[in-house]
Formats: C-alpha cells, structure tokens, sequence
C-alpha cells in the first residue's frame, strides 16, 4: 500500500473539526446556542453566522457516517420509512441520523432553529429539506436561486433582484428567530474572513499545476474542504488556511508530490466514495496517479475562477456566490468547461469519472461527458460507478478491474511516446 | 366428506396439497415445474391424491396460486402467493402476525391480520435481489450440495459480509472472498445473513412483531434459520415443510369458498 | 529457446497457455476454478508445462490475468484481461481493430492499436453486469444446458421482447413468457437480441471500426455471435481458441516483456 | 354515435411516434412550427400565442428500444431521460422547432444542456419555476421568467405576441381543460362510464393537438359518454399518484383495473391539466399565468410549496372522490416521487388510509410482478 502526504494540515483539520463538533455537542446538550441546517453547495453561512447561528451541514454528517462506516444503519432506518434504495443516500444518512436522535461517535448534532434549504440547482435539496420541515417542525426558508439555464451561462438581472430580495427577507427571519438585528459590523468582519479564505484556497488550487503536484486535488483537498464550509468566516478558519498556504508553497520549494513518485497527473470529476476512501485511494496511488483538480473541491464555491465574499457588497456578493460561483447552480455544459480547463491549463494526461449513483445533479448524463472529453477532445477518460455514501454499491473488484486496465493503457501510450 | 386441492405453481417446483373438511390434509405432492404447465399442474395434483388414496372427482375445489396459477385449466379459483402463503402461515401458527416467504425468485415480507388475511406487505426490489436461487449459484460455485449448504452455514466462524445488494455484483462479491481465500463455510453464512439482513429491511417496513413464521424452500436450510433468528433477534416459527405453506394456504381458502358456496352438499 | 506464459484465473474457468519464442502454443489447460483460486492456478500451470513437457525454470516470464490474477502467486507480473484480450485478438486476427468481449461476470469494448495495445475501452454499467452469468439463468430458468440456447435462439420466428438486461430480472420475465405459452426458441431469440442490443450500444462507445473481433467465454454460443452479427451488419472474427483469449494475450505480453526485459511496473508491484 | 369513437382515434393518435406526428402536421401545415413541451408543467398557453404547436414528448414510452441513449446516461437514470434523448440521437425530433424542459429533477435539468449540445440545431429552453412561493417575490419572479421565455419564442416564432393573443390562448385552453374537468368528476362520480385507461387516451390526445380542436373532440365524447350504459363492477376505489412525469404503458393501466381497481382520479398528465380553475383572460395574461402555477396548480412531488405539507393535496384527492385507498404509482429511479412517497406513506397511515407503493417504467412489457401486488392488495381488501 502506498503511502501518501500526511502534513500538519491533516492533523490540524482533525482537531479544528473536532472541535466544531464537540461545539455542536455542547449546543445540542445544553440548548445554549442556535443552530441553523444548510447545504454544502453555495451556502451563505456569512449571513446566518452575523446572527450566531451555528452552521450545520447534513452533507458533513452524512459524510462522516459513511467514512466512519456507520452510515448503512441509518440508511436502513430511513428505508424503514420508506426511502427507496434508489433515493439519495446522503439524504437517507442524514434523516436516518435524525431519527436515531442524531447521535454519533464524532458527536451529537442539536436540532434546528431554521432549516435553511439553500437550493441551488439540486433538487433534492429542496425535497430534503421540505421533509426536515415536517419532521423537525423547525421554521423553515427556501432560498430559491435561479439555475443557470441559458447559453449565456450568466443569470440574469431579474435572477440577481430576486435573490438579493430574499436574503433581506431571510434577514427578517433571523432576526425574528434570534430576536436581535443584524449586526452590520460583525456580518462585515466576518465577510472579510471569508474574502480572505477565498485568496488563500484560491492560491493553493493553483499550486497544483506544478509538476509534481504538491497536494492531491481530490483526496487531500477534501481533508482542506471541511474548513472550507464549517469554519469559514472565522478567524480560526482563516489561520487555517494561511498554515495550509505555508506548508503546500513550501512543499512546491522542495518539489515533493503527495506519492513517492507522480507518474500520471489526473483530473477528477464527481464526488469520492466515502465509505471506501482508503481502498478507492490505494487503487489510483499504486499506479502512481496523482490529482492535480477535481470538480467535486469546488461544491461549496469556484473562488478559483475569480469569486470574491465583499464586506462592501455584503448580499450581493453572497447573491453571485450562489447564482454564479458554485458547480451545482451551473449547467452541465460549464461543467465540461471547467474540466476541459483543468486537463489543459493543469496539463492532466487523462479524466477519471467517478459516477455515484446517490447524486444525479453530478452524474447523471456522464456518459455524455465521457464521450465529449474522449471523441471530441481526444483526453483519455475512464467512467467507473459506485456511491458517495451507500457502501452497498462498490464492487471493488470492478473497480480495480477497470482502473487497472485503464492506466495499463495509459502505460502504454507513454511507453510508446518516449 | 368433502376434499378439497391447492396447487401452487412455482418457478422451480410445483406442490400440491389436499385438505378434507375437517381440515386435515391428506395427501401432498411435489413436481418440478417445466413449461408444459397444465401437465405438470395434474402430475402435482395426482401425487397427493395417490397419497389420500382419492380419484380425481372426489375433489369439490382446487384453489391455484404460485405465478403459473392462471395456466392451470382445471382451477375453480386462483388466488395470489401472498394471500395464500399469509393464510397458510396462520393455519399452522395461529399466532403468527408476520410471514417471511423465501422461494426461488422472491423475497416477501407480509403483515397478517387476525384470521389470517394480508395486512400489508413488501416484496424485494429487484436492486435488493437474492432468494433461493441466488444461493443454488453461489452453492455452484462453492462445489456444495444444495442440500449441505444449511448445515455448512452453521459451521462458520468468521462469516464474511455481502455488502453488495444487486445480485450480480454479490456474485462477483463472493468470487472476491473465494479469490481471497475465505472457506466456503463463512461464505455460506455471509450469504445466509445478508439475505437475513434484507429480510429484516422488508419485515420492518411491513412492521415486525412476534410471532414471525418462515415459510418458503429457504426455510429448509438450518443456517438462513439460524441468521434471521439472530438479526430478528426472535425465535421464528418454522414449519415442517415450509415450500407447501403456499398450496396448503391455498387449499384452506378454497375450503372456505366450497362453505361459502355450500358446494360441500353436492361433493359429499 | 524463450518460453513465455499465460494464466487467466476466471470466475468459473482457469486457463493457462504456454508459447515460445515463435508465438506457438505448445502447452494449453483448462480447467473448473472451484473454490480454491490459487491451487486453481498452480494447477493449470502445471498442467499445461506436462503438456509442454517443460519444467518451471523453463518458462522465462509468468503473466496472470483475469478477476483472480493477483493468485498467480507465481506469476511475474499481473495485466487485466482487458489487455490481454486485445493483445491477444489482434494476434490472431491482425487486421482487428476492435475487440468485443464477454466473459461471465463483465461485458467490455476495446479499440485495437496495430501492437494490440488498447487505445480505449469500455466496460458494461453496473445494472449490465453478468453477461455470461444472464445467459446462464435464462438457460436455468427454461431447464436447458448452457451450451445448447445458442442453436435453439436460432429457430426464433418471433423473438419476445425484453424490458431489461438485468440479470435478475431475466428469471421473472422468462416465467411470465413462459406462463402466457410463448415458445422456447422465441424467448431464447428475444435473450440472445437484448444481449446483443446492450452489448453493440456499449461498444458503440468506443467506436465500432471492422474488423471485430468476438472473444470471451460466450463467443462460442453461436446464437450470441449470429445475434451480434445482425445488430453490428458486419462479421465477426471468432477463433475456436476464444475462450482461452486472455491466457494466449497474457503469454504473449509474457513473451514480450521477456524479450524487452523492459518491465512496465504492474498492477500489484507497486 | 358511440364512446367507442373518438377514443380509438385517440388511442391511434397517441401511439403513433411522435415524430411521425410531428411531420404530418406539419405537411398540412406549411410554414407550421412545433414546440415539445418535456413533463411536468409547461406553459403551453405562450407557444400556441405565439402561433406554434406545443407537443407533449413523453418519452419512448415502451415502442423504442434503447440503443444510443445509455451511451449518454447511466443505468440509474429514468428511462423516460434516457428515451427521449434516444428520440433525439435517433433523428425523431427533427421535426421540432424547440423543445421546453423545467426544474422538476436533476437529470432533466442535465438534460437540457446535453441536448443543447448534441442537438445544435434544436431551441432548448429551461424553465426555472420559483419554489419559495411562501415569498411574494415569487410572483414576480415567474413574470419576468415567463416574459424571458416569451421574448425567446417571438425570436423562434419569427413575430411578435400581443397580450390580445395570450388571451385568446388562456380562453382556448380554458375550454379544453373544463371538459377535461368534466371527465374526471364522471371518472369520480361514476368509474363503470369511463375507465381510466380510456380517459388517458382522451386527455394525453390534448397533448398532441391545438386546444380548440381537442374541444370538440372531447365534446363528442362527453356527449358519447352522457348515452352509455355499463354495469358497476365489484372493485376497490382508489386514488393513483406517482405519475406525473414518466407516463405507465396503458397496458399497465388496463391491468391495474383488470386487477379489480376502480381509479378514480390520477396524477396523470399533470402539466396539461394542472390548473384547478380557469385562468382569468382578463388583465395582465402573462401575471395571470404566473399566479395560477402559484396559487392554482395541482400539487405534486415536482412542485415544491412550504405552504402546505406534501401530503395535503393527496389526501385532499381521497376525500374529494370517496376512494378507499391509494395507490403510489412512481416510475422506477424518479427521485421526486421516490422521496415523497415517505411522507405520503406516513399521512396515509395516520389518516388509515390504505395504500400500496408499486414502481414502473415505460419501457415496461410484462406486468405479472406488479399484477399479483395489485391483486394481493384487492384481495386483502375485498376478502373482508
């Protein structure tokens, strides 16, 4: 088994989401404290923080179930309600995890004094959060954001008004929730965290395209995205990322990869397969393939393409945040975009697909992707299936088969080149 | 005396059962099912009428079920497994408030009511597959007699997990523990408890309470037994010949029919 | 003389195939997997130097292949039936450029270079998978052998039609075909032509570009060759050594890296 | 004259390939344009004002086979995604000037952007409907949607709209969606007049025609049906909801009352008869249009409203047309229906309103499985 990068921002991202979540724990066991519900994808967390909200990410939950392998039990339970096995598994972790009283051994999670479904393309979202509306009872807002749906690939004015127009109303509604106003001052200082964790991550996506890679961009970058989410517009998050920022430049100085060797430099799309990280892993660094840019480190938002939260545009940039800059709000088409940059501009010799089944907002019509990326582009492309969450669907001995025969293939092409 | 037939048609075996009115069954009989089923459906029919020692004419009813239940020409009624196995359970266990019928092809999990009739139920998607015919091929593969496998089951003492819920995919899933040396007995058991697992999936959305009766060829192996006690986490009533609950259940129904419509007169 | 050795370890067969330096084949076996994956690959090893008449030290590189490749204990190195089946296709028929293949757990399409290197692939999506192993409950399911569906799907005149390729589903529909008395050979046709039809679209994947070459396990049921053939509208290379396709692919990598010395890092060794 | 009728033109006219269809009416139609409208809800109502014919593409149903699309998406996608890309890849929506897809689940929305990109020649247009409608804002929101999408079709149309033009098509479908009213309280009132698998082929005809045409057909057939005369058979009454999207074969509709199952109102075709009521002709049609989806359209798994729970509007059917139980009839993989049924489940039971949950496709051929679930379900309610 090959062995990878394990750098002090592993360690640290272990103890600062720690203590988010005994931070949860605490909320939840002794009511001190709010918590509001929200989704990964394009979130405003800037606003809800302002109010003293905790920020709670069912996403996360469900994710650390599945890599701790305690998700199937609670996909069961939810199955018992009568989730169908065809039905999102994050969705089923999570309400399965709500209904055993959301206790798991990483902590527990407090119920919601605003469910905030922050939908942004993904309808799933919306359903899943009309459901936590009717068994948690909690006062529930769905901040609709128009997806993006013409050629243009830019919304439009009305989108822009209309987004704008609801997050005063979500202001409303905090401030009836928490009883106390928006804090103008606090809300700008905390943007301004968040404008600088956006420099920071920024710059180190960036660093990627040096040869070789100095991080992985999907395997180590997802250690980065926890941060990203639950402590972003925080002082501590952005220390974070100005130590994380050191370590990777100062691993470009020394010219270290995240393997011994970097014999293939690869771009990812879709989201890992979380109950199977480590073996999903082994398979690609046996072949020495490192990740040099993924779609799945950019859900949460695209400040590698330019976006910036501005404490002076406070709701207007949060607006752009979620109409423009984040993967799910945008078509599919800008997403075979945003690949055909990285194999280019991150000089990739091949895109893997890793299709799951739970998400179709990501992979339904990959097979498509596949065939753009390797007819009209000519990229090597592999297209492998499993889930994200429901370990009921990885074959590992399809999967070794495949990306086996794939790199076999990749082999021989350099072979053939040099 | 009237006598009453239930036939039910199966995809592997077709069984036969005849009942009198006082609700003793007399005779039993079993056939491989081949696609020539009318034929197949006399052949069953005549072996438990050899074993009551009755001709064909003393039969006032028969009452079909199984999925060829609409191809036997010579039926008065056909009535749905579901229905049928739920009645039979009941006849046998009057307790039984929840029925887990394992065949060849399908899982079915029933909620009955008092007297036997269907409350609910749920059948296994064909994404959560695996019956009795998947453990015929895993058996193949393993080189073990059908007939062994319950009891090789038993003996395992490190079973190996099925994770995969397609049938296929486990297929695959079970050559990978083979590949990786794992012995056949801990193979066997895996199966047996991962298909218990998915029992219990369709048994709590039907709603589990004691009693629990396992009806259905499955039943027969001592080590599926054993893995569903375990994760129902109940004893579970078994009958003697769990792949006749089906005709039997049948054969009741019809009696009723045969009092509803007081045909008994005419038989007797 | 250089001797150069293939073992594909599959899910129900093992086959091993031994070439020298001409690419002849001079030692072959095949025999039933079992239970025990290893011994199944010692086994046919050994079985095929006997045949040889060669020992051990003999045989200058061991190549493994197939779902169990990495039991080839004694084997140099360990390359996925999906480059060895190209390789070896387009030994056997040169002018192959693209390889269709089923085995029982997976159906695959592969694009040819001229050295036999794959250039592209594709393997069935998981709810395709087992095409072998569909056949072989469509056989169980009517009560015949497997080896005889492929003739009788030839007498289809109205073949049914299937509403899927998943291999569970196949038993209920064949039953319920069965129940409304549609013939034997009609429902055999309607199997062989779902096959068929999934399997051309997969390929279609990679691009379909003559000469197609048919390797695997189901290659040599007739009605599933015939089936192809129609759907394709052109000829298939069918050699009556397609079963062991992979164990010859894989002696002749075996061979190559022999002769090279230059030892690509495989699968496994890293 | 008899009910027999009309409906076998109908059935004629929705089991030929759409594509086919397509071409006719544009033979006799020279210079003629097409939109298909993808389910759910479409507003027809603009393209028939701008002088085109909206068509329903449905899917492959289950005439097609399959031999491209699942090239393009996976085997845990709809069929109904994958057949109409099929239709696509397949050259048989050459005939279409412009298709309109909206925000009803994530694979449509993909689909939308892949067919823009294998079909360059084809307008695709994608509707973002609102879905916080607790907000007023929503009102507005959905005008100026429906104005961006209007201003799309005076382009493709090649002319401009009046609102005297959106009125008069308010006005006509009005008056086709009234009679289709009508059949559903007969349906409610009297099962044994009508079944459902007759109705299906009345309305899905309305999908394929100008409005006021479908007027007089249905006029015939309600005048038909106001001279027929069948017995009422013993079956179990019950509501159908899950098919609002992908449409079942009617074969399965057939055996579901075979089955021994009087359906008395269904969810399907929802997007051409979503409207409760009438839409007011009368001031601002596109605001008119706006607010009827908001506040007078039929509710479903695809139309997402905090207003209520997910349940209201189902249980709202049952107690309408007296049924005695439910039956949740969702295409295989479509997650909106997969997910509510959850919650319809748990209403259903605290109501003790028994249902049973089935799952089709399309693509469908053989209907045995299902069919012993239906009946073992009769049968548990019949047998009491």
């Amino acid at each position: 088994m090959a062995t990878e990068y394990q750098g002090r921002i592993h360690h640290l991202q272990k103890e600062l989401m720690g203590r988010y979540f005994a931070e949860l724990t605490r909320v939840a066991e002794t009511g001190d404290g709010k918590a509001a519900w929200m989704l990964i994808s394009g979130n405003p967390v800037e606003l809800v923080r302002a109010f003293g909200f905790h920020p709670v990410y069912p996403e996360v939950n469900a994710l650390q179930l599945a890599v701790k392998k305690q998700s199937l039990p609670m996909i069961l339970k939810a199955e018992e309600l009568g989730y169908s096995i065809d039905n999102c598994a994050y969705v089923k972790a999570d309400i399965g995890l709500y209904f055993s009283g959301g206790k798991t051994s990483f902590g527990t999670i407090p119920k919601p004094d605003l469910v905030l479904c922050n939908y942004v393309g993904c309808g799933v979202y919306l359903q899943w959060f009309e459901h936590l509306k009717e068994y948690t009872g909690a006062p529930t807002f769905n901040l609709d954001i128009p997806t993006i749906r013409t050629p243009s690939g830019e919304p439009s004015q009305d989108d822009i008004r209309y987004v704008v127009k609801q997050l005063e109303e979500l202001i409303l509604l905090c401030e009836r929730i928490t009883g106390r106003p928006l804090d103008e001052a606090r809300f700008r200082q905390i943007l301004a965290w968040s404008k600088e964790t956006g420099d920071l991550w920024s710059e180190i996506k960036a660093l990627t395209k040096t040869v070789p890679s100095p991080f992985d961009a999907y395997f180590d970058a997802t250690t980065m995205m926890g941060p990203l989410y639950c402590l972003r517009g925080t002082e501590e998050g952005v220390t974070f990322f100005r130590e994380a920022h050191r370590e990777i430049t100062e691993r470009v100085k020394l010219g270290v990869g995240p393997l011994p060797e970097e014999r293939f430099r690869i771009v990812m799309e879709g989201p890992p397969p979380w109950p199977y990280l480590r073996v999903f892993r082994d398979l690609f660094s046996k072949w020495g393939a490192v990740c040099v840019a993924s779609t799945y480190s950019t859900v949460g938002g695209l400040w590698e393409f330019g976006f910036r939260h501005d404490p002076d545009r406070p709701l207007e940039s949060i607006a752009d945040h979620m109409l423009r800059y984040n993967v799910t709000n945008r078509s599919f088409m800008q997403r075979y975009e945003q690949l055909r940059r990285y194999v280019e501009e991150w000089d990739a010799d091949a895109l893997v697909i890793h299709s799951v089944k739970s998400c179709r907002l990501f992979s339904a019509g990959q097979g498509d992707m596949r065939e753009y990326f390797s007819h009209e582009l000519g990229v090597p492309t592999l297209l492998i299936e499993s889930d994200l969450e429901d370990p009921r669907y990885f074959s590992e001995a399809q999967m070794r088969n495949r990306i086996d025969a794939f790199f076999e293939s990749l082999e021989h092409k350099k072979l053939v080149k040099a | 005396m009237t006598y009453v037939a239930g036939i039910d048609m199966g995809s592997r075996m077709t069984k036969a059962v005849i009942l009198d009115e006082r609700q003793q069954v007399l005779g039993k009989g079993s056939v491989r099912t081949r696609p020539d089923f009318p034929q197949v459906a006399q052949e069953a029919l005549a072996a438990a009428l050899a074993e009551a020692e009755l001709h064909r004419d003393e039969i006032a009813y028969t009452a079909t079920t199984g999925f060829g239940r609409f191809n036997i020409p010579f039926r008065d009624i056909q009535i749905t497994d579901m229905t049928c196995g739920a009645r039979g359970a009941t006849f046998l266990f009057p307790g039984t408030t929840c029925v887990l019928d394992i065949g060849c092809q399908s899982t079915r999990a029933i909620r009955v009511r008092e007297g036997g009739r269907v409350k609910e139920f749920k059948t296994n998607d064909k994404c959560a597959a695996g019956a009795g015919g998947f453990i015929e091929r895993a058996a193949r593969y393993l080189e073990v007699r059908l007939e062994a496998i319950g009891d090789l089951s038993l003996q395992a003492d490190n079973p190996q997990s099925i994770s995969s819920v397609c049938a296929v995919l486990a297929e695959s899933e079970i050559i990978n523990h083979m590949t990786a040396g794992v012995s056949v007995e801990n193979i066997l058991r895996g199966i047996h408890l991962s298909l218990a697992q998915r029992a219990m999936a369709l048994l709590k959305r039907v709603g589990l309470a004691p009693e629990l009766t396992f009806i259905g060829g499955v039943a027969r192996q001592a080590g599926m037994v054993k893995a569903l006690e375990e994760t129902a986490g109940m004893k579970v009533n078994v009958p003697a010949e769990p792949d006749l609950v089906g005709a039997l259940g049948a054969a009741v129904l019809g009696l009723r029919r045969v009092e509803k419509l007081g045909l008994a007169s005419v038989a007797a | 003389m250089i001797y150069g050795a293939g073992v594909d370890v599959g899910s129900t067969q093992t086959k091993a195939i031994i070439l020298d330096e001409e690419r002849r084949i001079v030692g072959r076996t095949l025999i039933d997997t079992g239970a025990n994956v290893t011994r199944a690959a010692e086994r046919a090893f050994d079985e095929a130097l006997k045949g040889a008449g060669l020992h051990r030290e003999e045989i200058a590189y061991v190549v493994g292949t197939g779902y169990g490749r990495y039991k080839v204990a004694f084997g140099d190195a360990q390359i996925t039936e999906i480059s060895c089946h190209a390789k070896g296709a387009s030994r056997l028929f040169p002018g192959t450029q693209t390889v269709i293949d089923m085995g029982g757990q997976d159906a695959k399409g592969i694009r040819v270079g001229e050295g036999g290197e794959v250039k592209d692939f594709v393997m069935n999506d998981k709810c395709a998978a087992g095409t072998g192993r569909f056949l072989a409950n469509a056989a169980e399911a009517i009560g015949l052998s497997l080896d005889e569906i492929g003739e009788i799907s030839l007498r289809a005149k109205n073949p049914v039609r299937l509403s899927t390729v998943c291999t569970v589903f196949v038993e209920s529909d064949i039953m319920a075909y069965l129940a409304q008395g549609k013939k034997v050979e009609d429902i055999l046709g309607g199997v062989h032509s779902a096959i068929a039809a999934r399997t051309v679209s997969l390929v279609r994947r990679v691009g379909i570009e003559p000469e197609v070459t048919f390797t695997g396990g189901v290659s040599l049921n007739i009605g599933m060759v015939r089936a192809l053939e129609g759907k394709l509208g052109m000829p298939l290379n069918v050699s009556p050594e397609s079963h062991f396709m992979g164990a010859i692919g894989a002696a002749l990598w075996a061979l190559d890296r022999a002769e090279a010395k230059l030892t690509v890092a495989a699968p496994g060794r890293a | 004259m008899p009910v027999a009728a009309p409906i076998d033109r109908c059935r004629q006219l929705i089991e030929t390939p759409i594509g086919e269809l397509v071409d006719q009416w544009k033979l006799a139609h020279p210079g003629g344009k097409v939109v298909g409208c993808f389910p759910v809800y479409s507003p027809v109502e603009l393209i028939h004002a701008a002088g085109m014919l909206p068509v329903g593409v449905m899917g492959g149903g289950n005439q097609i086979e399959i031999a491209y699309a699942d090239s393009r998406f996976q085997s845990f996608v709809c069929s109904i995604i994958k057949s109409t890309m099929e239709l696509g890849l397949t050259g048989r929506l050459k005939g279409l000037n412009g298709i309109i897809l909206h925000s009803i689940c994530d694979p449509a929305k993909n689909l939308s952007s892949i067919m823009r990109r294998n079909f360059p020649d084809l307008w695709v247009e994608f509707i973002h409907f609102p879905q916080n409608l607790e907000s007023p804002l929503a009102l507005d929101y959905l005008v100026a949607e429906y104005r961006r999408v209007l201003d799309d079709l005076e382009v493709l149309a090649g002319g401009p709209v009046t609102d005297g033009d959106l009125k008069k098509s308010i006005e006509q479908y009005n008056e086709s969606r009234a009679r289709v009213r009508r059949l559903y309280e007969i349906r409610r009132e009297s099962p044994q007049l009508l079944s459902a698998a007759e109705c299906y082929a009345l309305v899905r005809a309305g999908t394929l025609m100008p409005p006021d045409e479908h007027r007089e057909l249905l006029d015939e057939a309600l005048d038909a049906l106001s001279r027929r005369e069948v017995k009422l058979k013993d079956r179990i009454r019950v509501v159908l909801e899950g098919s609002f999207c992908e449409q079942p074969p009617l074969e399965l509709i057939q055996a579901l009352e075979e089955a021994g199952c009087d359906i008395l109102d269904d969810d399907f075709l929802l997007g051409h008869r979503w409207f409760l009521d009438d839409v007011p002709a009368n001031g601002d049609p596109l605001r008119a249009l706006a607010r009827a989806y908001i506040d007078g359209s039929v509710g479903s798994a695809v139309k997402h409203d905090l207003r209520h729970t997910k349940a209201a509007p189902l249980l709202e059917k049952v107690k309408r047309s007296g049924a005695q139980a439910v039956v949740v009839l969702a295409a295989k993989f479509c997650e909106p229906a997969l997910f509510d049924y959850a919650l319809y489940r748990r209403d259903l039971e605290a109501a003790g309103i028994p249902h049973i949950f089935l799952e089709f496709e399309e693509k469908m051929w053989i209907f045995d499985k299902i069919r012993t679930e239906i009946e073992t379900f009769v049968e548990s309610m019949l047998f009491d």
